[in-house]
């Protein structure tokens, strides 16, 4: 990392909310099923991103990770989002 | 001759219905038509702003998603708040959605496949411009064509929604009654099409301007389209009728 | 660098030989590299290219035939269509999803980069067994496959307006994905991939140089054998947003006037398209390998060059006119990197951390490809192939009937189509579906036709016939919605031309599409071989696939204006019409659908193709639709009458009562050179005397209406509900795929 | 969970394989320099599938995920994936 500041690197995964159905979710269970993966309950589908990113400091690194969660990476009608650090 | 409207499409990088549109309105409705550059931050006076169809930036997160964000979009938000007529088709149905300028969501379709077909829809309302040239309940045929029309809401906004008049079109069969099998993308409630509470926004996944001319076989669009450029003031106001009818 | 690398790099030790003469040396990596890519079998026809001559390439409306991009061909009002047809079997075996899109991908820059807008693309598709337990892999790749298509062409906004799919065992370990796209241009607006003017700058666009596909044409090159797992290359994956932006910035870089020559980066990558370009222009070129905009850091020389990243194109601008045109691509979003410059001298050099490392002349090598006649013998079993097995009558014909409508072969195709977006830009009046389909063009009163057709059981039974009959269908099926074809592209797919047998096969197959296409008087354009269509030495059946255009001049003459759209299509929608028959009756069951999909019998002559009966028939064919007196028309194919009327009848859910005089069998024998047409009772009279005038036979079989098909012959009754006949015929694909 | 044996719980991280073409995660990047994240270094783009199960143990479930992993949820020609364990 070239620039000023500090890399971190955060995974953001993103998951129909609960009382959304999950319609991907659903036909890969299907699937399963059908070539004979009889112990598997549910499946949720959802979205994983891994964001690398500069930041003054940690603090400033999740409060951008948040706006950027709630402005694009997710959809709060049908997403929930959760963000874990992978780094620091 | 009827003064015409200046109607102004959106280019966004991945627009692909924005020739078509331009083509019904300039072409077979003699309108004035403009293409808007995303980047843009005038709607250069238009008094119609047309949202295309398309796959703007490739639709690769969330379809209409990035788009939402675009420059223009601000311009786009303020003329619909003060009453100006912005129609978002397909993929500008889903921008609009994702700029809050129309309530709900899309996920991708119920079959987890892309759908071009053709399909029925009830008229709701009529009391709106675009709609003005149906009459309620006629059953119109439009092309479909995506793979994120799966309208979604909670049920609370839904209520509110149906009781506001907001849902303008819904996919039907073909004698006009809803039916699962109808709602091939598997909407809530079979919704097709809504419109802001004053009733200038209106998003639709259908494509009307695909069917405006009989020689392609249908021009059960031509009227929307035609409604959307009718002359009269911008403002269309809010209607009670329709939550009375 | 010895013999042993070139032979790895799938070079002889002739060929090898030739490149140490051709450069008075002994090649460094890098040009080994190139010399092998352009010497493999996809960039140098070299086993093909013999046979290829015998095609008629000129009409009067050619303006460029093969050789460019894509062919164009002048379509009237000042305007041009530019269209090709390419394969991408062996990636999509590998990656169906990837390998289908990125099939899409190519052929669309064939065209856009000829300064054709692409308008419409079809697909012709091939698979193996996809029933039971071992069609699992076989049901995955159809599934890829189409959304691969699918969610390419969506994207970047061009329909897929028609299209061929087929299942055959041959394929089994080998699919065809054929892709087809077809452009339209002002005639003056034309452009051509040519580097000329000595110093002009070469310009790099589109996305980055990463690993994918290295050697990728020498794979397409060669069979599937255990070791293919382990050269696997890098995948290239689609990126259909950066095609589009590319499209629309490519397409406005070229109307501004300062490009003078563009080239996309396909098979071979930066290989090909900066040699073909300058042996085009006579030219040679100076290129700075560190400019090449990379993914990864560490690629080498060798790789940048034969990469094939996809969604990449070089300009070659006039002097000082980069800035212009990376200024139009930034407004879309695209880089433009100045990687070289044209030069006067003929060779390529290439230079990378400031050394040379390739030095080569460039028109030796792109036109100074070796050239083979492969030696060619008819199969030993060709005579035992062709021994005619009786076929049985059918006790049922309506129960052979729906059991042929509920194989995937004859079934409805629509669980593919539906996935195609077929109405994008506002021109389609008859989508998939139909025989041919038809576009309007904007601006003028004509539309565009387009088909695409092969029968591979023909052509294995009688490559020759097999040929003959690929074109006769395509032309038949512009006739049927009035269209004079212009043009005509091919991808023609075959195992290893190193067998014989498979020579034979390719020089025999082209040989009848030759003869058919001065027939008809039609011109191929443009065309791709795709070889080496093998797997543990099994061949797919030949299978040369025939795209042809055809423009109908005159649009409003075929009648009212709404109603065109079903004018055109073939289907029963106007009760009272008369259906009539067109053409020779005659028992042909050669490879037909009767006896290869109900009794598992591929044996006999194909059926006989007649010329000169065929291009009567599409000329009544078309007569009678500027005429405007019919209501529709379908082709006789696959399956025969019975299945064609049940087509009809099924389009729009209208039936019809009627007669033949022929025996149950007859229902299903595919004689060629026949047609149905439907028009209004008032017509008939007329129409009988046009045909005779035409010397093409014709009976009147019945009335459309109805809610079943009807149909008397000899010795009994096929009477079937439609809505029976369409459960069966919808289902057969969303069952079989599942 | 009512079937014999214990329940797992398991997220899959499916990711394009390094040399391969990402084209979402650059899209993704290019628009959250668009709205003005100038901190992203990069982005990648992904799936992520929550995976609920049955199995006798442990050792058994993670045979079966592996095996849902080649045959369906990940494509190995051009993704890698990763498993981890969410309960147990
Ligand atoms: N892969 C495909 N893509 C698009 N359309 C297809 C595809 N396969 C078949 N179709 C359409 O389905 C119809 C039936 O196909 P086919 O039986 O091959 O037609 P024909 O015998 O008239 O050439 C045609 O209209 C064709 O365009
Ligand atoms: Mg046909």
């Amino acid at each position: 990392m070239t620039r000023n500041g500090n890399g971190y690197v955060v995974r953001v995964l993103v998951y129909p909310r609960a009382e959304v159905l999950d319609p991907q979710g659903r036909a890969i269970e299907d699937a399963l099923g059908r070539i004979g993966f009889d112990g598997v309950e549910r499946i949720r589908a959802g979205k994983t991103f891994e964001v690398s990113l500069n930041a003054a400091s940690r603090a400033e690194a999740s409060e951008a990770i948040e706006r950027m969660c709630r402005q694009l990476l997710a959809n709060p009608i049908v997403e929930d989002y959760s963000v874990e650090w992978l780094s620091r | 001759m009827a003064l015409k409207v200046k109607c102004g499409i959106v280019v966004f990088p991945g627009s692909n219905c924005d020739h078509d549109v331009y083509y019904v309105l300039k072409r077979v409705l003699g309108q004035e038509a403009v293409f808007l550059w995303h980047q843009e931050t005038s709607l250069q006076e238009c008094e119609l702003v047309v949202l295309p169809g398309g796959f703007s930036y490739g639709d690769y997160l969330r379809a209409g998603s990035m788009a939402a964000h675009s420059p223009i979009m601000a311009a786009v938000r303020r003329h619909a708040e003060a009453g100006g007529r912005v129609l978002g088709i397909c993929n500008g149905f889903q921008m609009l959605l994702e700029a809050g300028l129309l309530p709900g969501a899309m996920r991708r379709n119920r079959n987890l496949r892309f759908l071009s077909v053709d399909v029925h829809l009830r008229v709701e309302r009529n009391d709106l411009v675009y709609s003005s040239g149906y009459r309620r309940g006629d059953v119109l045929c439009m092309p479909i064509a995506h793979a994120e029309g799966n309208y979604v809401d909670s049920d609370e906004a839904l209520d509110e929604l149906e009781r506001a008049g907001q849902v303008v079109f819904r996919y039907v069969d073909a004698d006009g009654s809803v039916a699962a099998a109808a709602n091939l993308n598997g909407s809530k409630r079979s919704i097709a099409g809504v419109c802001n509470g004053d009733g200038n926004v209106l998003g639709l996944m259908p494509h009307p301007e695909r069917c405006a001319e009989d020689l392609l076989g249908n021009g059960d669009g031509l009227a929307l389209l035609a409604g959307a450029v009718q002359a009269g003031g911008a403002r269309v106001g809010r209607l009670a009728a329709a939550a009375g009818g | 660098m010895d013999a042993g690398l070139a032979a790895e790099h799938g070079l002889t030790t002739e060929e090898y030989g030739g490149l140490c003469d051709l450069l008075g040396r002994v090649p460094t990596y890098t040009e080994l590299g190139i010399a092998s890519a352009l010497y493999s079998e996809h960039c140098s026809y070299k086993s093909s290219k013999i046979h290829l001559r015998r095609f008629p390439t000129r009409s009067r409306r050619v303006v460029h035939g093969p050789g460019e991009n894509a062919g164009v061909v002048d379509i009237g009002h000042g305007w041009v269509a530019a269209f090709k047809m390419e394969s991408h079997n062996h990636p999509s075996f590998i990656e169906p999803y990837q390998g289908a899109a990125t099939g899409v991908g190519g052929i669309l820059r064939d065209v856009f980069t000829m300064g054709a807008r692409p308008i419409a693309c079809l697909d012709s598709l091939r698979f193996g067994d996809i029933d039971g337990e071992r069609g699992a892999r076989m049901r995955h790749l159809v599934d890829g496959v189409v959304r691969g298509i699918g969610d390419y062409g969506n994207c970047v906004g061009i329909p897929t307006v028609g299209g061929e799919t087929g299942f055959h065992s041959s394929y089994n370990g080998n699919i065809l994905v054929n892709a087809f796209a077809l452009g339209v241009c002002r005639r003056e607006r034309i452009f051509t991939a040519v580097a000329s003017g000595a110093g002009n700058p070469i310009l790099y666009a589109g996305s980055r140089t990463g690993r994918d596909g290295i050697h990728g044409a020498t794979m397409a090159s060669e069979a599937f054998d255990s070791e293919s797992e382990a050269k696997r290359p890098t995948v290239q994956v689609g990126d259909p947003f950066t095609e589009k932006v590319l499209l629309e910035a490519s397409l406005e870089a070229m109307r501004s006037g300062v490009v003078l020559g563009v080239q996309d980066m396909g098979a071979a990558g930066l290989t090909s398209s900066c040699f073909e370009m300058a042996a085009r222009g006579g030219a040679g070129v100076d290129i700075d390998l560190d400019l090449v905009p990379l993914r990864e850091a560490s690629l080498t020389p060798y790789e940048i060059m034969l990469s094939e990243s996809q969604e990449r194109m070089v300009f070659v601008t006039q002097k000082g006119q980069e800035q212009a045109v990376a200024s139009i691509l930034s407004r879309w979003g695209l880089q433009a990197s100045t990687i070289g410059r044209v030069t006067d001298d003929g060779r390529a050099r290439l230079t990378f951390g400031g050394r040379k490392v390739a030095d080569m002349p460039v028109e030796p090598l792109v036109d100074g490809a070796p050239v083979y006649d492969r030696p060619a013998a008819p199969p030993g079993d060709l005579v035992h192939r062709q021994e005619d097995v009786e076929p049985e009558a059918p006790d049922d014909p309506l129960g052979a009937l729906k059991r042929l409508l509920g194989t995937p072969e004859l079934g409805d195709k629509a669980w593919i189509y539906q996935q195609y977006d077929s109405t994008v830009r506002s021109n389609t009046i008859v989508g998939p579906g139909a025989d041919a389909a038809v576009l309007r063009l904007k601006g003028t009163p004509s539309g565009l036709a387009l088909t695409s057709d092969t029968n591979p059981s023909y052509c294995w039974l009688d490559p020759r016939t097999g040929g003959r009959q690929a074109v006769a269908e395509a032309v038949r099926n512009l006739a049927t919605a009035g269209a004079e074809p212009v043009g005509m592209t091919n991808c023609l797919n075959f195992g290893s031309p190193e067998n014989p047998e498979i020579a034979w096969q390719l020089r025999e197959c082209i040989s009848g599409m030759a003869d058919a296409c001065r027939a008809f008087d039609v011109p191929v354009i443009s065309g791709n071989v795709s070889l080496y269509n093998e797997t543990e030495g099994e061949a797919v059946r030949p299978t040369p696939t025939v795209a042809m255009v055809g423009v109908i001049d005159g649009l409003m003459d075929l009648g009212d204006e709404a109603e065109i759209h079903r004018l055109l299509g073939c289907g029963f929608w106007r009760p009272g019409d008369r259906v009539l028959l067109l053409g020779n009756e005659g028992d042909e069951f050669g490879g037909s659908a009767y006896q290869r999909l109900l009794y598992g019998v591929e044996a006999g002559r194909p059926p006989a193709v007649d010329l000169r009966a065929e291009a009567a028939l599409c000329a009544l064919l078309r007569r009678a639709r500027r005429t405007g007196w019919l209501s529709g028309a379908h082709d006789l194919a696959e399956g025969g009458l019975l299945v064609a009327l049940a087509e009809c009848a099924m389009a729009w859910g209208l039936g019809m009562r009627g007669h033949t005089g022929t025996s149950p069998l007859s229902l299903f024998s595919e004689a060629q050179g026949r047609a149905l047409v439907t028009l209004a009772p008032a017509r008939v009279d007329d129409f009988f005397a046009t045909a005779e005038e035409f010397g093409v036979p014709a009976s009147d079989l019945g009335e459309v209406g109805g809610d079943r098909l009807v149909l008397g012959y000899d010795g009994g009754v096929v009477d079937g509900a439609i809505d029976d006949l369409r459960a069966v015929w919808a289902q057969a694909l969303p069952r079989a795929v599942g």
